[in-house]
């Protein structure tokens, strides 16, 4: 018998505290199966948020930091200044790097600084209890919109990876969805290109990923699923919005209503 | 024949697994584990294919997933 | 050895080679600008970084990022800038990163204007951010003191796993005066650093920073470590100069530029041979309270002299803690108390004459 | 008379509000109340706690460490407060979702299998009712005049047609300590 | 009047809006969330406006736009995220702006946690942003003296020009008590704000909002204004609870949730004949200076009791001056002190076996 | 004898504290005679940064706000927020407005908050000597690069305007420089319409304008603005970025060398 | 024809208008104000077409132009 | 001895350099000195100044408020500063761009049309230090070898050809306080 599908190595042996069907643990593999793929696991260094996935400096077990809320780039720039041969990667929420962390965010990526960013767009903040996110959708409903988020008083959400592709520094920047099998494949795909530009010092380099949050959408984690394919990625289209250097585009950008990328390469394995 | 593996310690019950098996041979126990949740579990292994979905979108790391060896050519 | 002119704020940058650190991340703010200014040109020829930060909170986290690597870093400002580093000063404090941060302090609250204060003293001494945390804050008062303390600040730094704040105002930094240089850089052995976040690169265990603890009993004993170090800090560290302190029946006490005033004050009245002394802090915490109460013993009143509407004078108090009277003189805004003036104030107290 | 109430279970099992419903009831008698939620970033839907704090004297800390009563709803609530309890102090244990005992001596335990009881008028999610009956009927920290009063305080006008439901509950924990119930509440 | 159950951090949302508040700039942080859920309902309904920023240095920037304009409004946050208040706090101070800021403390420092604590002492009371200034703080200790003092705090804030900071910790912020409340509310009549910036509209002249005081003796000149406005908030506003101080031979000093445990505390000795009893400053700044004062001359010792490290004993100190001993009781990193703990403690001191 | 030049109303009469042939003073000038022309000036606010424009609180005559540095659009956000209905507007460095204030800058578009950005960007921080800005161009020596600003050290220029247009906020963003006659007659036209958008209550609005610092950069004034025209219009092309509604391009965007704008329309008066 | 006149005491001397003076009749004076400043003036009013360019271009608002007024039709 | 110079100007003017130069001198002849720059968001390229300290005695404030010298090199710095020279003092006024006179009676007041006797030594740059010539001839605070030595150590080395200039320029200043040189200096 051989195992198709195991915990990878980078991650300790430990549960995840997320509530059920929360889809950070996922990512959270992807990125940990990623590093061991990769071979990188004795070089690499995580920067943890401040959100619900403050933790995830436990769960990788290779050497990190817990920064300052919406800090870590940051964090990374000053590590990765040091260290410039280690792999250097940053997990962060949409409150974390698309509110209080936008000056940080916005000028690692125009400084090119060569790190990665797993930017994980769940909507809410989660962690501090449901509250309106810079990218919460129109209409929705959280602690801080009770009456829905409205667009002549809060503007409307923000589209990061759009945002950043603009500036210079940026050498990879995805976004990608883990509602269901092709696109957690997909969105592997693109957390190992992103590593892979990153260590070729082409620059800074993103992936965001469309997540759910069960608990504060206040739904089953299925209808979570459904409801982030239904209502995100509209507004959020799937795809790379920049791809630098001499890498060539994993899979093409298209702002359809159907994010463009369920058409393509069904589920792959590893 | 695939063998899926549950911790069912760490299951969370949350369904995710047994909706996108593409067999539909999970389903959630009546039991309860000691986090509260009824855990996940394949009731007919027998057609089980191994194509580790259900593992690929277990968010909590639950599943394992083992099969025989194909033979090189 | 040699002699040359320096400005306190390129000394600043020159102590900081020259004590072993190749990294600064800060954002420019006056009057500390030569600074940066120096370490621009200075840190590539010595294989350092400078990098000038998008804001102070990217600063002082850059400098989080760099610490916990293991590199000796530092960060420049002034108020408004320091103010937006506190968080990030309390994170450092908490994971126990050493770095350097100076402070050249101007004429506050708000914009304020550029001018030569002491007005952040309770900033610096007493934690502006939040949680029980220290900083250790040394206050030159030459361009020759910046030079050596640069060296000991790192020292120290990294030798309690905390930071370390220098402070001084824009007179200091932007005179020249002469300072003892030797002829050549030599090499600095940087102490190993096994807690440091590097990546593993095959150590078996793996290395943290990090300032959370959930756990209100974990983060209860953290406390307690910390509080311990801080004891051994105020127990070790405490650093004054005395000045004349001997037979001295009135005491000023005053810190940075100052306790250059008041030694020309010391003069005035030592000439005229009355009894008058100074004590000059150069560690602001610990603050030297030892030596306060020493001298509570012996001299009969306490005058501080400080660039601010009296902030250090609380610290005076506290060492002397009721046993003499305990005055105050400030300027403020960004005014530097004139040697006439002081010397004025001290002789009502000498002769009877002031309220404490 | 002084009785700190700590109240553990699972998130969703309602443990907030029925601690809400006790203390408001306190408060209809004109006791000191104080009512406070564990919160932290533990797992969501994980477990939850509150503690009231019902007093004819002003109340101090309203943080419950020390409580005369605990009611743990499922078993990871047991086995960390048990200890916590004061000697001679109360614990209900929840035996619809805890198949294991209590192992202290020195103060009184009940089992009230409160889930099936529940289930069996008509809906699970009054099982805490059921207890909160029994502990009343126990220690008489509130009357069930009060709670009845309360329960139209507490829940939102589109749920008062579930007040009969809740109050038939709060009858059957009662019958369980008087022994006069469809079912008694086994002292351990 | 009608009584009813309500968590602290609601309390203080709903005494904002009957002070007159109709504005909240602010950013979700644990334990103070359930102010912002609140008022995010509850301003739309009496025509006010909830603006979530996008940090808390955009937060206290909205709120010096909104008060330069005459407007009551408030922020909200816990240590993190006061801290990087902190220049934006110096601002307010030096621009003379009225505001409301709420701090529901948590542990420290860094991360720390989201447990109860009052280790923002300092920071609170001596300015933790840079530059001579001073907040108003005011320390409730139960839901029903949160309402109070809500109101209090904005009409502070307006008689004085400056920022009124109110501050407690996640017992006070999430627990419910009763609370007497108005049935309906009243409108408020709100000063005249002569001197606000809201476009001239036909005034003759412009008013200007600004801390910026570049010539030194102007500075001066403002930070003297200033430290008469803060020395006339010293003389006045002192506030405090006396609790069985009456012949108390031990004075136990603690504000908010710690007061809260010493009450039980002194009710323990005073069950015994025991003469304890307990001063509560409900101003932190200014601290009851006055009060503490004159229980030194009845009082054998202080018992200081923090849920930090020690930072409210300094002002004790200060305030006794050396007439008695003071002591110090903490608990740190977000725990709370037991009553039986404290109670030891405190009798080790009447029976002569503590050191100060 | 007819007045076809004089100082506009809304500007004290006194000297400003800018260097010789330092262009501050001719948007200051820009800004007040669009004030005075539209009619406003009795509700128009101002908010003045920490940058060398700092003093423009005293020199524009309405009621004003001097912020702390970058943070000027939240405390317009505040004042906006609590006056609807008056004409606010800030006065920006690039050192005050693509640094330290990224993250206010970035939310006020993203919120569609109404009022209008003038941002002088003049690729150095300059009041505090003459320090490399986000914005400095590749190669510029500055105090702080001394060598020459260098890609993989600083990453490159941003280029605030593009960014800015991204987001949903933004209603009116445009480019101009104020280097010669055509185009500062084209400046003014664009602040116009920018207050006009604010007032129409369209969303976010912002004038960036290429602005010369003779002092920093070591050149004549005259030096300074050929320079400005032959090095900072080819990296930062003149033009409207953003223009909400029903109002119609001012002028096109065309990212050509000269700017795309030269060509248009000859020196206006007014 | 126009009048074009200058606050003298205000001038910096940045030449600006100088240059762009599309009749090339503003000069520096040779004697400094107050500033320290060589001040512009137009040295050759009979040129000038009131274009008032120089006014516009001028930092400091040192210049101010006056024409006659046309007749209307 | 003690001397507290007040060097003030345009920006341009060379202020800084000159007061440099004084305290590198300083410096070189044993003496405790400071120098220190106004600083300020001034009107750049607009006023300057600098304070330079040279004393036998440790110095307490760098700053120079009560000066003993002033070079005023324009006339806002002669009005801006004239007020501020201690009784006895002296003050060194450029007339060469200073149209006024000093109003004080009590300090002795020497006027040097700098610029101009610089320019007949073919370069205006050197105007201060015809006027720091007088200075140390007038009162000794250093000595001309000092100075010749320092202008070696300020100067950048490609900047070394202009030493001989420098000097002779300081040699002429000299000369208008010895009353032997091209133009003796207005004492007023
Ligand atoms: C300076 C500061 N402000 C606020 C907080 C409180 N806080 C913790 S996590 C968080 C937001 C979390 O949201 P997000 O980044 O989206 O992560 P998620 O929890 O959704 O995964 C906030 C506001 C903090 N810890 N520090
Ligand atoms: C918090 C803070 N950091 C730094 C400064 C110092 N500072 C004043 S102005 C300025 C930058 C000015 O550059 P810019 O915004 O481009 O304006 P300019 O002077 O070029 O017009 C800086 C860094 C400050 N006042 N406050
Ligand atoms: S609150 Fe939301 S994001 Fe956080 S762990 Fe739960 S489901 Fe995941
Ligand atoms: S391996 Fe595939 S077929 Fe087998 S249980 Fe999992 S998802 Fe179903
Ligand atoms: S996906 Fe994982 S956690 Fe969810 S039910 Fe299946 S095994 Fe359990
Ligand atoms: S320094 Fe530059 S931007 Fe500032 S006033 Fe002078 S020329 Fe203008
Ligand atoms: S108005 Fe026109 S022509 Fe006359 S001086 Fe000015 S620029 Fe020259
Ligand atoms: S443009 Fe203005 S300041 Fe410049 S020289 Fe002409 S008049 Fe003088
Ligand atoms: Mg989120
Ligand atoms: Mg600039």
């Amino acid at each position: 018998m051989k195992k198709v599908f195991t915990r990878p190595k980078s991650l300790k042996d430990m549960p995840f505290h997320y509530c059920p069907g929360c889809t950070h643990g996922i990512v959270h593999r992807l990125v940990a199966e990623v590093i061991d793929e990769m071979g990188i696991f004795d070089r690499t260094i995580a920067v943890a948020p401040v959100g619900c996935s403050v933790f995830c400096y436990d769960y990788f077990d290779c050497d990190a930091y817990q920064a300052s809320h919406g800090r870590a780039p940051a964090v990374a720039t000053g590590i990765k200044r040091v260290l410039p041969d280690r792999v250097v990667f940053t997990y962060q929420g949409d409150g974390d790097l698309a509110a209080i962390g936008t000056g940080e965010i916005v000028h690692a990526a125009a400084r090119g600084e060569k790190f990665t960013v797993i930017f994980i767009n769940n909507a809410i903040y989660a962690m501090t209890g449901g509250q309106m996110a810079p990218t919460t959708l129109l209409g929705q409903v959280t602690t801080t919109t009770p009456y829905g988020r409205n667009r002549e008083i809060n503007g409307c959400p923000v589209r990061m990876s759009e945002m950043l592709a603009v500036l210079d520094g940026s050498a990879y920047i995805a976004r990608v969805s883990v509602h269901d099998p092709a696109n957690v494949a997909r969105a592997k795909r693109a957390v190992r290109k992103a590593f892979e530009v990153q260590m070729a010092g082409l620059g800074f380099t993103m992936v965001e990923v469309l997540s759910s949050c069960p608990t504060n959408w206040g739904l089953s984690p299925l209808k979570a699923l459904k409801w982030l394919e239904e209502n995100m990625i509209p507004y959020y289209p799937l795809g790379e919005y920049k791809v630098s250097g001499d890498t060539t585009p994993l899979f093409r950008h298209d702002s359809g209503a159907d994010g463009g990328l369920s058409k393509n390469d069904p589920a792959e394995v590893g | 024949m695939p063998r899926v593996t549950f911790r069912e310690e760490r299951c969370k019950g949350c369904e995710i697994c047994k909706h996108f098996c593409p067999k539909g041979i999970i389903e959630m126990a009546g039991h309860i584990n000691v986090m509260g949740f009824h855990p996940a579990t394949v009731v007919d292994m027998e057609k089980c294919t191994g194509c580790a979905t259900c593992a690929r979108m277990c968010p909590d790391i639950v599943i394992e997933v083992e099969k025989e060896e194909k033979k090189v050519g | 050895m040699a002699k040359i002119l320096m400005k306190g704020n390129e000394a600043i940058g020159e102590g900081a080679v020259r004590a072993g650190c190749r990294y600064f991340f800060g954002y420019p703010i006056t009057p500390q600008s030569e600074l940066p200014h120096y370490l621009a040109k200075r840190l590539p020829e010595v294989g350092g970084l400078y990098l000038q930060a998008e804001s102070e909170v990217a600063s002082i986290n850059m400098v989080f990022g760099a610490a916990g690597a293991g590199a000796r870093v530092m960060t420049s400002s002034s108020g408004p800038g320091i103010s937006l580093m506190q968080e990030g000063i309390s994170y450092l404090a908490g994971a126990e990163l050493p770095c350097v941060i100076v402070n050249m302090i101007r004429g506050g609250p708000g914009l304020g204007n550029i001018a030569p204060a002491q007005s952040d003293y309770f900033q610096a001494t007493r934690g502006g951010g939040h949680g029980d945390y220290r900083v250790l804050v040394l206050a030159p008062a030459s361009v020759q003191e910046i030079i050596d303390l640069m060296k000991d600040a790192f020292d120290l730094a990294d030798k309690y796993r905390n930071p370390v704040m220098l402070i001084g105002d824009g007179v200091l930094g932007q005179m020249m005066e002469p300072v003892e240089l030797d002829e050549e850089v030599k090499p600095v052995v940087l102490p190993e650093k096994s807690w440091a976040a590097t990546g593993r690169m095959g150590r078996d265990k793996k290395n943290l920073i990090n300032s959370l603890y959930i756990v209100p009993e974990n983060c209860e004993a953290h406390n307690l470590e910390l509080a311990r170090k801080y004891g051994t800090m105020a127990e070790k560290e405490q650093r004054w100069e005395d000045y004349h302190t001997e037979g001295a029946e009135l005491v000023l006490v005053a810190f940075g530029t100052a306790a250059r005033v008041c030694k020309a004050v010391v003069d005035m009245f030592r000439e005229e041979g009355r009894p008058v002394g100074l004590l000059r802090p150069i560690t602001l915490w610990p603050f030297p309270a030892k030596r306060v109460a020493a001298l509570a013993g012996t001299a009969r009143h306490f005058l501080t002299v400080e660039m601010s509407m009296g902030q250090m004078v609380e610290d005076v108090r506290l060492a002397v803690n009721g046993r003499r009277p305990v005055y105050f003189y400030g300027r403020a805004g960004g005014m530097i108390p004139v040697a006439r003036d002081v010397y004025r104030e001290a002789g009502k107290i000498l002769t009877g004459g002031a309220d404490s | 008379m002084f009785e700190a109430i700590l109240i553990a279970g699972f998130g969703g099992q309602g443990v907030l509000s029925t601690g809400q419903l006790l203390a408001q009831a306190g408060m209809e008698e004109g006791r000191h109340v104080a009512w406070i939620p564990s919160y932290g970033p533990e797992m969501r839907g994980g477990t939850a706690n509150c503690g009231v704090t019902i007093s004819s004297r002003p109340i101090s800390s309203p943080v419950v460490s020390e409580p005369t009563v605990l009611i743990a709803m499922n078993r990871p609530s047991l086995e960390k407060f048990e200890h916590s309890v004061v000697q001679g102090g109360i614990i209900f244990v929840n035996s619809s979702l805890i198949d294991i005992r209590a192992g202290r001596k020195d103060v009184r335990v009940f089992y009230v299998p409160a889930n099936e009881l529940a289930e069996e008028l008509g809906s699970g999610k009054v099982a805490n009712n059921v207890i909160l009956g029994a502990l009343i009927e126990l220690t008489g920290v509130v009357t069930p005049g009060a709670v009845e009063k309360s329960l139209r305080e507490v829940l939102p006008p589109h749920h008062h047609k579930m007040i009969p439901l809740n109050l038939k509950a709060l009858e059957v924990g009662a019958g369980l300590v008087r022994g006069d119930g469809p079912a008694a509440a086994g002292a351990g």
